[in-house]
């Protein structure tokens, strides 16, 4: 079960509501991969993923008391920027070549 | 390594002394396969000097470890059963390197094709002789690649549907086969593992994980699971037999292999069907085999038949004598069901006398073939004037075929259909009487006989549209089409001596298999009234038998093995 | 009494393989020389046994030659080994001796054939495989012969294999002969399953002894034997041309005439009644059977004498009678007097092949025309040939003092005076095969008179330069037909019904055989003597109507006759269409029923359905498969997220029992949660046992007795704290 | 938290490669002219010594030692992997030079990214800390997406870089959302122990579950198993041919390895492997799916490299047979996922090798049709084809057959597993007619029109190498399974610390 805070403690939001808003984040993330045509949105929609699970784990290691969520989000930070980069390069190269950023466009390799 | 092993590997060896030779030198290949096979064949000859032929089990056993982890075990050895077969694959391989229209009209890549026949023969041999489960089934796959080159590469204007036909057909057969030997292998894990818990000192010998025959032929399964794995095995030798309705991959082999590879698979790929229900399948689920035995025996009998009469109406030589072997091998699985000394002698002689005489007549329409460029029988006619030699020689293994007696075909179709007759004593006497209506035995040899007639049909309706009748077609009268000479008139010399001496002299033959054969039908008939006493018990061994005895479970082990396995 | 017989047979056989692999480089002169010598000399060995040795050893079972061991498996041994005893004997004397007169004949009659060699060879080959036949001292020894001659028989019908016609007719020798062997076959198999041995001497005394074995019932309920009987029966019919296999035999005539009259006159047709007479103690064990070889013979000998009255081609005619004279003695032995058929084999060998030669020679003059129309007053042009015909159809005919008379005769009477049938009922057999036979003799008389008028009296009917060189035949020709036609005179004094004049040893055939074939059959001699006048007045009558009617060419009354029933007589000269029948019944039906099998079982049934049908299916799967690849990649990622999404589903779906097992002792009823899927949870059970509503019980444990009579319901209700979920599961027990 | 020196040791080959990475980065910008030879011999020569320094380090590692507290561990089963990797660096090098020149599309960066990927995986082999799982993965990753898109003259290779682009990062979001949860649920664990201690306690709570099954999802992703498989016939297509093997060998043998160690250390626990709703159903679903439609849509493909794309997909599921296996705990289950996997690696590397060199520049030669009579031209080639397509459709005396053989030899220890053997079985015998069109047209047609290969004798090397690597499995497999059973004590001493 979702862990609490101590009861009485009413200075701090209950660690469900950042669980909520991550999932929300995931949810409209993986939305946005699945229905965009546009690649960089889709990009974006990665990028909310990603973040998703930051906001998840910062929550999670809050209430826990255990920093090493904290210390995994800046990894996860990293990596983002570092697959952006590639992403990104890619879908120069595939404008080159197609003059689109159109996912459905891109379909030579099929069956 | 012993005489077995190197006997084996020979061959092999021979390959990659081939494959190190420039390709240009083709005398070179040819000499240096010819060598190799022809000392494989003199090695086996030791093999048949050192034979004792009063002892039952295995002889000059070879036993090296391959895999310890998994107790893979490279062992082999020789018995009654697998003497002959060895001898007729390394006296064939030799005849089909020889032959100078082995390879058929594309004459090109002799080296690729010797080395495909030398491996193959390693195959073979291996097969035959391996007592490790793991072993057999690996030469047993290894066959299959070397034949796929032959067909695909040197064969006929449809070899590619051919040859994969061939593979996929076996392949459904075999690989079933390899699960149901993997479950026998882990259950026998278990028990082994139980044993030594129980037995101590005297179990320490044991290995826990063996693929080892001598031990996997005595685990006792329980009446279904006899039923599961004797079916997995049984459909991959009756595919290789093969054995009505599983036959129609044999034709088109047959028909669109090179001379030589029809000859190899003719001669010896095809016993490794009955081979596998004499050694494997029927020691092995001695239950289940006795259950299926008339099912078994039915479809063998509509083989004769049916085979026999799909020959008659053939136009092409090839596929008439392909069908001929679906109704010759029908003779062999009928003997070997008979389950008394004269079926299952006759259906061993009658392998090796196939082997012979449809080896012979393969290697006669290769001549035909290559002299004509046709194998439809409309084409041929009168060719007893233009070759004379060929036609005596072909006379005689034609009517070898047809089971002349004084040639080799009699005497294997006599005994089976002797042992056929009196097949109801064989079961009865082991206290197995098949009370259904489908086995009626005598109904059976009766049917099986009417073969006599249909073979005499089409053989010598073959014949007589090949040899007699007026020389009138001009390319039969062309000079190409000339008598047989030199290595050709050599081989089938020989294979002729081969089937008039099989023919008048089998009692040394058969005296060298009776040992074995008997400790056949004792050990299956022991091991059949166990298995039925404990139908529905767990797995567990066989107390032992006749074979190596180290090998063996003492009788004691078996019910602690039982108990082990109710918990 | 140990003997060295082997080398009766190995001679020729010898010969054969010399001759056969070596022929093309032996000068012909010495390729019959070798020949001759060979058989010649099998000849004087068997003489030799067959005087010298055989004598002493007659009563001990007679000569004995083991060669080696052939055949051993389990219990079936079989010896290949050679007995020569009276029976034996004779038959070796026959063939050994007009062999040998049949190969001089050859060497004449063969001299313008430029496969000269092969000829011979083919010829040894047979004497040897004939010999192997009647030496066999086992079933399986005697069926290499029996196959072997069959095999000759097949080279030699075909000798001039460029004719396809020929060729043909060895074929169907051959196949109808293995039809014969097919039954001869499961005979061996059927003794053995009885007797345990194949051995004829070792059957013989098992039936002589009346062995329980062979009298089991087996089939029909007819016993073991009767079964045997019949089965060798239809091997003999085949070897000998009997009704229904008998087909083969006129056709046979395609192959040099030699051959006619060694193989199919002399020796291997008659290998059936050889057999018969050779197994007589099994045979007397059953009636039945021997009844049904006595009416097949008798038909066989009316329904063949009536095909020879119209036939028009010379051996032909002597074919038919061919088959007709074995039905005689077919009927002898199935009415039990084997050694009469014995003798009538042996007389028949000389004049029957007497008469080929005479059909050979007459051949060779007219440059191989054998069509009787063409032919007529040979009598001057061929005396020699002429001279031996006519004391060989005197034989043949029945008339007194020559050899046919005294062995048809005896068959006759025979057929009259057995009792054999009696036992069973059937004592009418005897008489109508006797009345049969009668028939029969009155046809062979008039047949062969007609041969022998249209041949030899009137003028020539041949065209001009066919008649400008006829020519009497070289000596090495007439020589062999001299010594036949004596043989044809005088054989028949081998076995005088001694028994008329109180002194039954006259008939020394007869004295000589009865340790074999047992005692002669006694005959009421009245009836024998009413007989013997009976049959001569028949074969006089059929001569005398012969020559009114065929006399120097055809008469009018036989033109009348035909032109009254052209139906008829087309009919016979059509040998009754029988060949036609069996094509219709047997040979077509067959053929197409293989045609059929191939086209619908083996192709399409099993090649297309069973062995494509799953092949197509895969491929049809994998075209099929290729088509969720669409090439957008969102497909792909929505394919994964629904992947996910099903994983989590099938891991998270509800923890559930799938039902409630009840078990009742007494009025305890013990309920248990099947375990179905995620049973391993922690879960939680509302269990209410009497359908009240209220829960009686909260647990985790998922089982729960309970005691309480009558019909209820019992509700569980399964809950699971992961999901909260909850799932209701009811099951109705009735208690008494 | 206390850091030892010696644990950089352990860690020195993946260490060299980078270094030498990086080196040759350096180098690059120093090299003048068209050809970088120079760079590739350079890579190579480090990745041999990175294989020296794993090799040298088997002695030490007989008992598992785990390194950086937990992050990392250093055993055999590891070792092996890691050697097995290096080996696929070494072969990719060897081809690539001679590849890419004559397409056209070297550059320097190429080789690094080789060893950077190959150190990724070695971090995958290691990791027992799902943070370094993460990192391995995506440097592998990542290193995976660059040199699939390298060629950029051609569409399909951007193409393909695209597709497995955007699945990979959608994977990695699931992955690292995934860990959250389990983070979460299991109240801060992350270490693999940490995990499997906590199984009975949070075992069946909902949050780690689902956070289990994402990062299931992401790895089995990777692996490329139905139904996560679509991105690889594309990506595979797509790549440059030398970078197809290197992929379908290593990366996927990679993801395996870090699956076995997760299933085996982290979620391997009674509870989650045994139980009805746990993982070896899933496991076995997948692996059934992936069989059958990994061969079914490999019948029909005319590409061979997409046709060799299915069939690597059609061997991800005999793999997840071994997992199920590993999931009932089955003796022996790792260690034949490991021979397996190496056998794989080979047998691929090879066939794609060939392919590799087959082609001329403007003349892929990636059609079964376009292969015909390749036994006349290429006697050589054609014959290591044949060995690598029949290991592949399992038929003796090779490393595939070996390697199918152990895997159902295990499976076959459960009842549970039977149909999935008998699925196998009948899956293979569908492969082998694929394979077989194969050589059919590399030796039973007729060659259309002379083509010369270009000549390579790094190329020449590589595949004599591999194809002998293949057949000695083949038929001396006994040695490799010994090392392979080195894993087997890390799984019984990891599986004594989880209680």
């Amino acid at each position: 079960m979702p862990p609490t805070l101590t009861p009485g403690d009413t200075t701090k939001m209950p660690t469900t509501y950042y669980l909520l808003l991550s999932f929300a984040l995931f949810v409209v993330g993986t939305a946005g991969v699945l229905l965009r045509r546009n690649a960089l949105i889709v990009l974006m929609g990665i990028e909310l993923q990603l973040n998703a699970g930051n906001l998840a784990f910062v929550a999670f290691s809050r209430a826990i008391g255990n920093d090493s969520g904290q210390v995994f989000t800046f990894f996860i930070i990293a990596l983002a920027a570092a697959e952006a980069a590639v992403g990104l390069a890619i879908l120069v190269g595939l404008y080159r070549q197609q003059q689109t950023v159109n996912l459905d466009e891109a379909r030579l390799m099929r069956g | 390594m012993g005489l077995l092993g190197w006997i084996t590997l020979l061959p092999l060896l021979g390959a990659i002394l081939v494959m190190v030779v420039p390709r240009e030198e083709e005398a070179v290949h040819r000499g240096l396969g010819l060598f190799v096979s022809v000392a494989t064949f003199l090695a086996s000859l030791l093999i048949l000097g050192s034979f004792d032929s009063s002892a039952p089990g295995f002889q000059m056993k070879v036993d090296q470890p391959w895999v310890d982890s998994l107790g893979i075990r490279f062992t082999l050895g020789v018995d009654g059963i697998s003497l002959w077969l060895v001898m007729l694959t390394t006296f064939i391989v030799p005849l089909t390197l020889l032959f100078p229209q082995s390879i058929g009209l594309r004459n090109i890549r002799v080296r690729e094709f010797t080395i495909a026949v030398l491996v193959l023969e390693t195959g073979m041999l291996g097969a035959f002789l391996a007592l490790d489960m793991f072993v057999f089934y690996v030469f047993w796959e290894l066959m299959l690649v070397p034949m796929y080159f032959i067909i695909g590469i040197w064969g006929g204007e449809r070899r590619l549907y051919a040859s994969i036909k061939f593979v996929l057909y076996t392949l459904v057969g075999s690989l079933l086969m390899l699960a149901a030997l993997l479950y026998m292998y882990t259950e026998a894990h278990t028990l082994l593992v139980a044993q030594k818990a129980a037995g101590g000192e005297m179990m320490a010998s044991l290995p826990e994980w063996t693929f080892s025959y001598e031990i996997l032929s005595r685990l006792s399964l329980p009446f279904m699971l006899q039923m599961l794995c004797f079916g997995a095995f049984a459909l991959a030798f009756m595919i290789k037999v093969p054995l009505f309705p599983f036959h129609t991959w044999l034709p088109d082999a047959h028909v669109e292999a090179p001379t030589g590879g029809s000859v190899i698979l003719a001669a010896v790929l095809l016993k490794f069907g009955a081979y596998g229900f004499l050694r494997f399948a029927m020691p092995m689920f001695p239950l289940a085999a006795y259950e299926t035995a008339p099912l078994i025996a039915w479809l063998a009998v509509i083989g004769i038949i049916f085979g026999a009469l799909m020959a008659y109406v053939q136009n092409d030589v090839k596929k008439l004598v392909a069908y001929s072997s679906v109704s010759h091998l029908g003779f062999v699985v009928l003997g070997l069901l008979t389950l008394n000394s004269q079926g299952i002698q006759g259906g061993i002689y009658q392998m090796l006398a196939h082997g012979i005489s449809t080896g012979g007549l393969f290697l006669g329409v290769g001549i035909l073939y290559d002299r004509r460029h046709s194998r439809k029988l409309d084409d041929f006619g009168g060719l007893w004037a233009k070759m004379p030699v060929f036609a005596v020689m072909f006379l005689v293994i034609v009517l070898a075929s047809g089971g002349l007696p004084g040639l080799c075909g009699f005497v294997g179709e006599f005994l089976v259909l002797i042992g056929t007759f009196n097949a109801k004593q064989g079961w009865t006497a082991n206290g197995f009487p098949h009370d259904t209506m489908f086995w009626n035995p005598i109904l059976m040899a009766a049917l099986a006989a009417t073969a006599v007639i249909l073979a005499a049909m089409y053989l010598l309706m073959m014949y007589q549209k090949v040899m007699f009748g007026p020389l009138d077609k001009p390319e039969n009268k062309a000079a190409s089409m000339k008598d047989i000479h030199g290595r050709e008139k050599f081989v089938f010399a020989v294979i002729v001596a081969a089937a008039i001496f099989m023919g008048v002299m089998p009692a040394p033959i058969l005296s060298r298999t009776e040992a074995s054969v008997n400790a056949f039908m004792s050990t299956f008939s022991d091991r059949l009234k166990e298995s039925a006493r404990d139908r529905d018990a767990g797995p567990h061994f066989y107390p032992p038998y006749y074979g190596d005895r180290q090998a063996a479970m003492p009788a004691a082990a078996a019910p602690i093995a039982k108990a082990e396995v109710a918990r | 009494m140990e003997h060295n017989l082997r080398l009766i047979p190995l001679l020729p056989f010898l010969g054969a393989v010399t001759l056969f692999f070596f022929g093309r480089a032996i000068p012909r002169a010495w390729a019959s020389r070798i020949a001759i010598l060979a058989i010649g000399g099998a000849a004087l060995v068997a003489m030799d046994a067959f005087f010298s040795a055989l004598p002493e050893a007659a009563h001990a079972g007679g000569l004995h030659d083991k060669v080696m061991l052939w055949i051993a498996s389990g219990d079936l041994k079989i010896d290949l080994a050679f007995r020569m005893d009276q029976l034996s004997g004779v038959m070796c004397f026959i063939i050994t001796f007009i062999g040998t007169l049949i190969h001089i004949y050859s060497v004449g009659y063969m001299s313008h054939e430029e496969d000269y060699a092969r000829f011979f060879s083919y010829l040894n080959l047979f004497c040897a495989a004939m010999l192997v036949l009647v030496l066999g001292d086992s079933l399986p020894v005697m069926f290499v012969g029996w196959e072997g001659v069959g095999l000759c028989s097949y080279l030699l019908i075909g000798f001039w294999y460029k004719d396809n016609a020929n060729a043909s007719a060895g074929k169907k020798a051959f196949i109808t002969n293995r039809v014969g062997d097919f039954g001869f076959l499961l005979g061996t198999f059927l003794l053995f399953s009885a007797t345990g041995t194949v051995n004829l001497a070792e059957i013989v005394s098992a039936a002589s002894g009346s062995d329980p074995a062979l009298l089991q019932p087996f089939m029909g309920n007819q016993t073991l034997a009767f079964w045997a009987c019949v089965f060798l029966f239809i091997g003999a019919t085949g070897k000998s041309a009997q009704l229904p296999l008998y087909i083969w035999l006129p056709d046979a005539m395609a192959g040099p005439t030699p051959v006619s009259a060694l193989i199919h006159a002399a020796t291997m047709v008659t290998a059936g009644v050889y057999m018969i007479a050779r197994l007589s103690p099994l045979y007397s064990l059953a009636p039945a059977a021997m009844a049904l070889v006595a009416i097949v013979g008798a038909l066989t000998a009316v329904f063949a004498a009536i095909i020879g009255f119209a036939q028009n081609d010379f051996k032909k005619v002597l074919a038919y009678s061919t088959v007709s004279q074995l039905g005689f003695m077919f009927a002898a032995v199935g009415v039990g007097a084997f050694g009469t058929g014995v003798f009538h084999l042996g007389t028949h060998a000389f004049f029957k092949a007497g008469l080929f030669l005479c059909a050979g020679s007459v051949m060779h003059a007219m440059s191989n025309i054998g069509d009787i129309r063409k032919m007529g007053g040979l009598k001057h042009h061929l005396p020699w040939t002429h001279g031996v015909f006519l004391v060989c159809w005197l034989a043949i005919c029945g008339v007194p003092v020559f050899s046919g008379f005294f062995s048809k005769d005896a068959i006759v009477a025979s057929a009259f005076g057995t009792h054999i049938f009696d036992a069973i009922g059937m004592a009418w057999v005897g008489p109508f095969v006797g009345v049969m036979l009668l028939v029969a003799a009155l046809g062979t008389a008039f047949y062969m008179s007609r041969l022998y008028y249209l041949v030899f009296s009137g003028e020539c009917r041949a065209d001009h330069d066919v008649q400008h060189h006829i020519h009497e035949s070289p000596v090495e020709m007439v020589g062999p037909l001299v010594v036949l036609a004596g043989g044809a005179a005088i054989v028949g004094f081998f076995g005088l019904p001694g028994a008329l004049f109180g002194k039954p040893e006259l008939n020394l055939l007869a004295h000589w055989l009865e340790p074999v074939v047992g005692p002669e059959m006694h005959i009421p001699h009245g009836l024998e003597i009413g007989l013997m006048a009976g049959s001569t007045a028949l074969a006089l009558a059929g001569i005398f109507a012969a020559r009114t009617l065929f006399r120097g060419g055809w008469q009018p009354p036989v033109e009348n006759f035909v032109n009254a029933v052209p139906g008829f007589v087309n009919l016979v000269r059509d040998k009754f269409r029988v060949d036609e029948l069996y094509a219709f019944l047997i040979y077509r039906p067959v053929s197409w029923l293989a045609r059929g099998l191939f086209a619908v079982v083996d192709r399409f049934i099993i090649d297309t359905l069973l062995v494509h049908g799953p092949a197509k299916v895969v491929d049809t799967a994998g075209r099929v498969a290729r088509v969720f690849q669409s090439g957008e990649v969102q497909r792909y990622v929505a394919a994964f997220a629904i992947g996910i999404a099903a994983i989590v589903y099938l891991a998270s779906r509800p923890a559930t029992h799938s039902e409630l097992k009840v078990t009742q002792v007494a009025r305890h009823v013990t309920i248990e949660a099947g375990i179905g899927e995620a049973a391993s949870a922690a879960l939680k059970y509302e269990v209410d046992f009497d359908s009240d509503g209220q829960i009686d019980r909260k647990t985790d444990k998922a089982e729960w007795t309970y005691e309480g009579s009558g019909t209820y319901t019992i509700t569980v209700n399964v809950l699971d704290p992961r999901w909260n979920t909850t799932r209701t599961l009811k099951k109705e027990v009735r208690v008494d | 938290m206390n850091f030892k020196a010696e644990d950089l040791l352990a860690i020195s080959p993946l260490v060299l490669l980078v270094v030498i990475g990086c080196a040759i980065l350096v180098a690059e910008t120093f090299i003048k002219g068209r050809s970088r030879a120079g760079l590739a011999w350079l890579g190579v020569a480090g990745s041999v010594g990175a294989l020296g320094l794993v090799v040298n380090q088997w002695e030490g590692a007989a008992e598992a030692q785990s390194l950086f507290s937990g992050m990392l561990v250093m055993d055999r089963m590891s070792l092996l992997f890691d050697a097995t990797f290096v080996v696929a660096g070494i072969i990719t090098i060897l081809l690539s030079h001679d590849y890419m020149q004559e397409h056209g599309f070297e550059f320097g960066e190429f080789y690094p990214l080789v060893l950077f990927t190959v150190s990724g995986m070695m971090m995958v082999s290691h990791a027992t800390h799902m943070l370094s799982l993460i990192i391995g993965v995506e440097t592998m990753s990542i290193g995976a997406y660059v040199l699939t898109g390298c060629w950029r003259a051609n569409p399909r290779s951007t193409e393909g870089a695209l597709k497995y682009y955007l699945m990979g990062a959608f994977a990695t979001g699931f992955l690292v959302y995934g860990t959250a949860l389990v983070y979460g649920a299991t109240g801060g664990a992350l270490t693999y122990e940490g995990i499997s201690a906590k199984l009975t306690a949070v075992g069946s709570e909902p949050i780690f579950l689902v956070g289990f099954f994402f990062i299931l999802g992401a790895l089995v992703f990777k692996v490329g198993a139905v139904p996560f498989h679509m991105w690889a016939p594309d990506a595979y297509e797509g790549a440059p041919s030398n970078v197809t093997g290197f992929m379908a060998a290593g990366v996927k043998a990679a993801a395996f390895a870090g699956l076995l160690r997760l299933m085996q250390s982290a979620f391997g626990g009674s509870l989650l492997a045994v139980d009805g709703s746990g993982w070896v159903k899933i496991f076995s679903i997948i692996a059934v799916l992936t069989m059958v439609l990994g061969n079914l849509a490999a019948l029909r493909q005319e590409n061979i490299k997409r046709m060799l794309a299915y069939s690597s997909v059609a061997h991800a599921g005999y793999v997840l047979v071994g997992f199920c296996a590993l999931g009932l705990g089955l003796q022996g289950a790792d260690s034949s996922i490991t021979f397996y996997l190496i056998a794989y690696t080979f047998t691929t590397l090879g066939s794609f090798a060939v392919v590799t060199w087959v082609g001329r520049r403007n003349d892929e030669r990636l059609t079964v049709d376009s292969w015909a009579g390749l036994a006349s031209e290429r006697p050589g080639a054609a014959f290591a084809m044949t060995i690598f397509l029949l290991s592949l459709g399992g038929v003796p005396p090779t490393a595939g057959f070996f390697g199918k053989f152990y895997l159902f030899r295990v499976a076959m220890g459960s009842a549970q597993l039977y149909p999935l053997v008998i699925v196998g079985v009948l899956t293979s015998v569908v492969s082998v007619y694929y394979y077989l069109r194969i050589v059919v047209a590399m030796y039973f047609r007729e060659p259309v029109g002379q083509r010369q290969a270009y000549v390579s004798p790094s190329s020449r090397v590589a595949l004599l190498v591999v194809a002998l690597a293949v057949v000695a499995l083949g038929v001396l497999p006994g040695t490799v399974i010994g090392w392979a059973s080195g894993g087997e004590a890390v799984a019984k001493a990891v599986a004594a610390i989880a209680p």
